[in-house]
């Protein structure tokens, strides 16, 4: 039993309060802008330049003037604002994004983060995302799968692959838990339902603490 | 198109050209066909990617007149073209957080040679780079960047050089329309006045227009 | 107007406060008429004059609440009250160029410790700075300011904070905003909605706001 | 014979190319913008966020929403545009106003400029002063008289008032004299109708250098 990645974006969106100004990095992360709670205005910051980014645009609708980080064309909202690249990293470097959401290869027990570069041949790109995870004021990265696809686990002792950033990675998101990096290492405060504490031990390559009563996670799949 | 480009000095070999735009969004694709047009050689170009498809920034870079470029994001769908001179190391490279990108070009436009910024500290970008500790962070200096060009694209501009952008195609075009010596800008329209309020680019860091229309 | 500061956790002695306006220009008078009721002590403000007459910063001063001032002119026509206490010892003043002040507490809300300007290079302003030499010429090196609160006088704004300025009354309103845990601010006019074209002021920067009519 | 302020302020503005950034300080500086020939345009900056800046309000007609750096109530001209403060001294460290004109105490031969305090119990008071002559490309000081009411030379070998910044000055007009800075030192191109060199010299505390054929300034008292 693991979540969806839609189950996983959910239970994102229900952490995130009222009012918040969030930057949701490409792909898996921009899911979490489909299951924000009725009662609740996120506010979405995209660093090409934007606030209060809206949905994408409908197909044969779009305005290539307006684009989300992914180059995708977005619409924006009420009370949305335009803005330039220094100006909107300013944001991002001031601290005054309140929640930076990404994906990852890796994150360590200290919340360093490896999430841009596995070395090969390609030309090393890194778009915002160093400057997101050193600035924004929680950061807090999804995995779609706990485990990488040859079964090497994500959340580690120490990054292996070249760093984004260092000691900045508050929360993790998975298909088996939700995890707090805190000062005394990964602290798992949920886990799927039916899942065993070593079991999730056993799929992560760090030491981890538990809450005393971890929430249980369920699939919404049924819900959806 | 080309008599934007004539009798510019700091249009030479080896010139560094400032390109706004983020993806296809806001960049002077027209600009940037008249500047490959001129065939010089060793650009170094600062933009957020390497050019995309056969097209604007990728038809320069194929022409060979890019000796290097400084970017976020030298990767796109189709980066065919960068990739492959990439590869063959026929072309630099040198790859900075879109943000400590974007402050880098202010600080240039705004007299600041240098600043301290936490973002890439403990990364391969930040390798032999001054590392430096305030109120107990880490932080690197990072350097102003100047170009010789900048080429921008706006939506409105009046005979002053007032510029006005529209939505997300403003991204690097107001910023980079201060670091460079001689800025050439493409309009989509030529407007009598932009009102004082509504100026994004104040006309000090306009040095030459020309209308476009709206080609997007 | 006190309810805007009620439960203020970042209003309270020792406090530092950023003031907007240039001369009488865009300051938020009503804000600071607010401050001066809460009887705080010990307040650092930053702003670029230290006021004049009998009204707004020059009566926060006279009554007590101020121990230090960062600023660039602290001294104007009617500058009295603050210079009395100044000759008296009995205020401290920190006298920064505008331009490095300006610079400074936009350092600050843009996340940047420090930065390096050839401004007051050679002056008593630069002294027991550090100085640092690129590319052959004498920079200063300065450090960021941020504050507490920052109290601003805006033309418009919405319910997500976006403001708009009226000419020239947007001096240093913008950029004080986005340097405090708290920005506090007073508009001329409660809208619907500013345009997102229009807006100088991101509502990310602005905590709360309050409609004070055309006072000025 | 001397020059009047404005005869100072029309050598000056004679001198400013069409088209040219011009911030005027304070006081005698902003005569200039009486003296604009007709067929050129000058945009004056204003420190405080204006381009484009036009003449003083008429009285009763002021905005005080549109100043001046000297917090006077001014107009904006058609093309004119406002501008925040930390973007209006990126304009001004950055090297974009082409000519920052300001009144002195003291200028020095190699450049130094002291316009900014006179030690005293008073608090010291700056400005936008060190910015703009760090940051304009060129700084012309106007000096209403060549010396001080009590007779001392303005034009020195070194100043002994605090500096306001460090070998930045261009050129002075005074009411006697047009003389450039150079590397080799000051270097008169213009001399007040009928003033000899040794006398010029002799109300000056540096060594003047001189062009061959040195300019001669009239004063345009009959044309006012």
């Amino acid at each position: 039993m693991k979540l969806s990645s839609a189950d996983i974006a959910r239970y994102v969106a229900s952490d995130i309060s009222d009012g918040s100004y969030v930057n949701l990095g490409i792909g898996m992360p921009m899911l979490v802008s489909d299951y924000i709670p009725e009662e609740r205005e996120f506010i979405l910051h995209t660093e090409n330049g934007m606030l209060g980014m809206g949905p994408a645009a409908a197909e044969g609708e779009e305005d290539w003037d307006i684009v989300n980080a992914g180059k995708q064309a977005v619409s924006i909202l009420q009370g949305g604002s335009y803005f330039h690249h220094a100006d909107s990293f300013a944001m991002i470097r001031g601290g005054h994004i309140d929640i930076s959401i990404l994906g990852a290869y890796e994150v360590a027990a200290n919340g360093d983060i490896a999430n841009w570069l596995i070395p090969g041949p390609r030309p090393p790109a890194v778009g915002g995302a160093m400057d997101l995870v050193a600035g924004a004021k929680q950061v807090w990265v999804m995995l779609s799968s706990h485990v990488s696809k040859n079964g090497e686990p994500k959340v580690v002792e120490s990054c292996a692959l070249p760093l984004t950033g260092v000691g900045c990675v508050n929360r993790i998101y998975s298909d088996l838990a939700i995890i707090d990096i805190t000062a005394d290492g990964p602290l798992v405060t949920a886990m799927m339902e039916g899942l065993k504490r070593e079991d999730l031990q056993a799929k992560t390559g760090a030491i981890l603490n538990f809450v005393p009563k971890c929430e249980i996670l369920k699939s919404f799949k049924n819900e959806a | 198109m080309a008599e934007i480009m004539a009798d510019c000095n700091d249009l030479k070999d080896g010139a560094t050209v400032m390109l706004g735009g983020f993806g296809d969004t806001g960049v002077a694709v027209k600009l940037v066909d008249a500047l490959r047009e001129l065939s010089l050689s060793d650009l170094t170009i600062v933009s957020n990617g390497a050019g995309g498809g056969e097209y604007g920034l990728a038809l320069l870079i194929k022409s060979g007149s890019v000796g290097k470029i400084i970017c976020s994001f030298p990767r796109s769908s189709d980066s065919k073209i960068f990739e492959e001179l990439y590869a063959a190391g026929k072309i630099e490279l040198e790859t900075v957080p879109q943000g400590t990108l974007a402050e880098r070009i202010r600080a240039g436009g705004a007299g600041i040679p240098a600043f301290y910024t936490a973002t890439a500290f403990g990364t391969p970008l930040a390798d032999g780079k001054e590392i430096r500790v305030f109120n107990d962070r880490h932080y690197v200096m990072e350097r102003s960047i100047c170009a010789d060009i900048a080429l921008v694209h706006a939506a409105t501009g009046d005979r002053w050089g007032n510029l006005t952008y529209r939505s997300t195609a403003r991204n690097f075009n107001p910023v980079m329309a201060t670091a460079a010596s001689t800025t050439l800008v493409e309009v989509r329209k030529l407007v009598d006045i932009v009102p004082p309020e509504e100026v994004i680019t104040p006309g000090i860091f306009v040095d030459r227009m020309i209308e476009v229309g709206d080609y997007i």
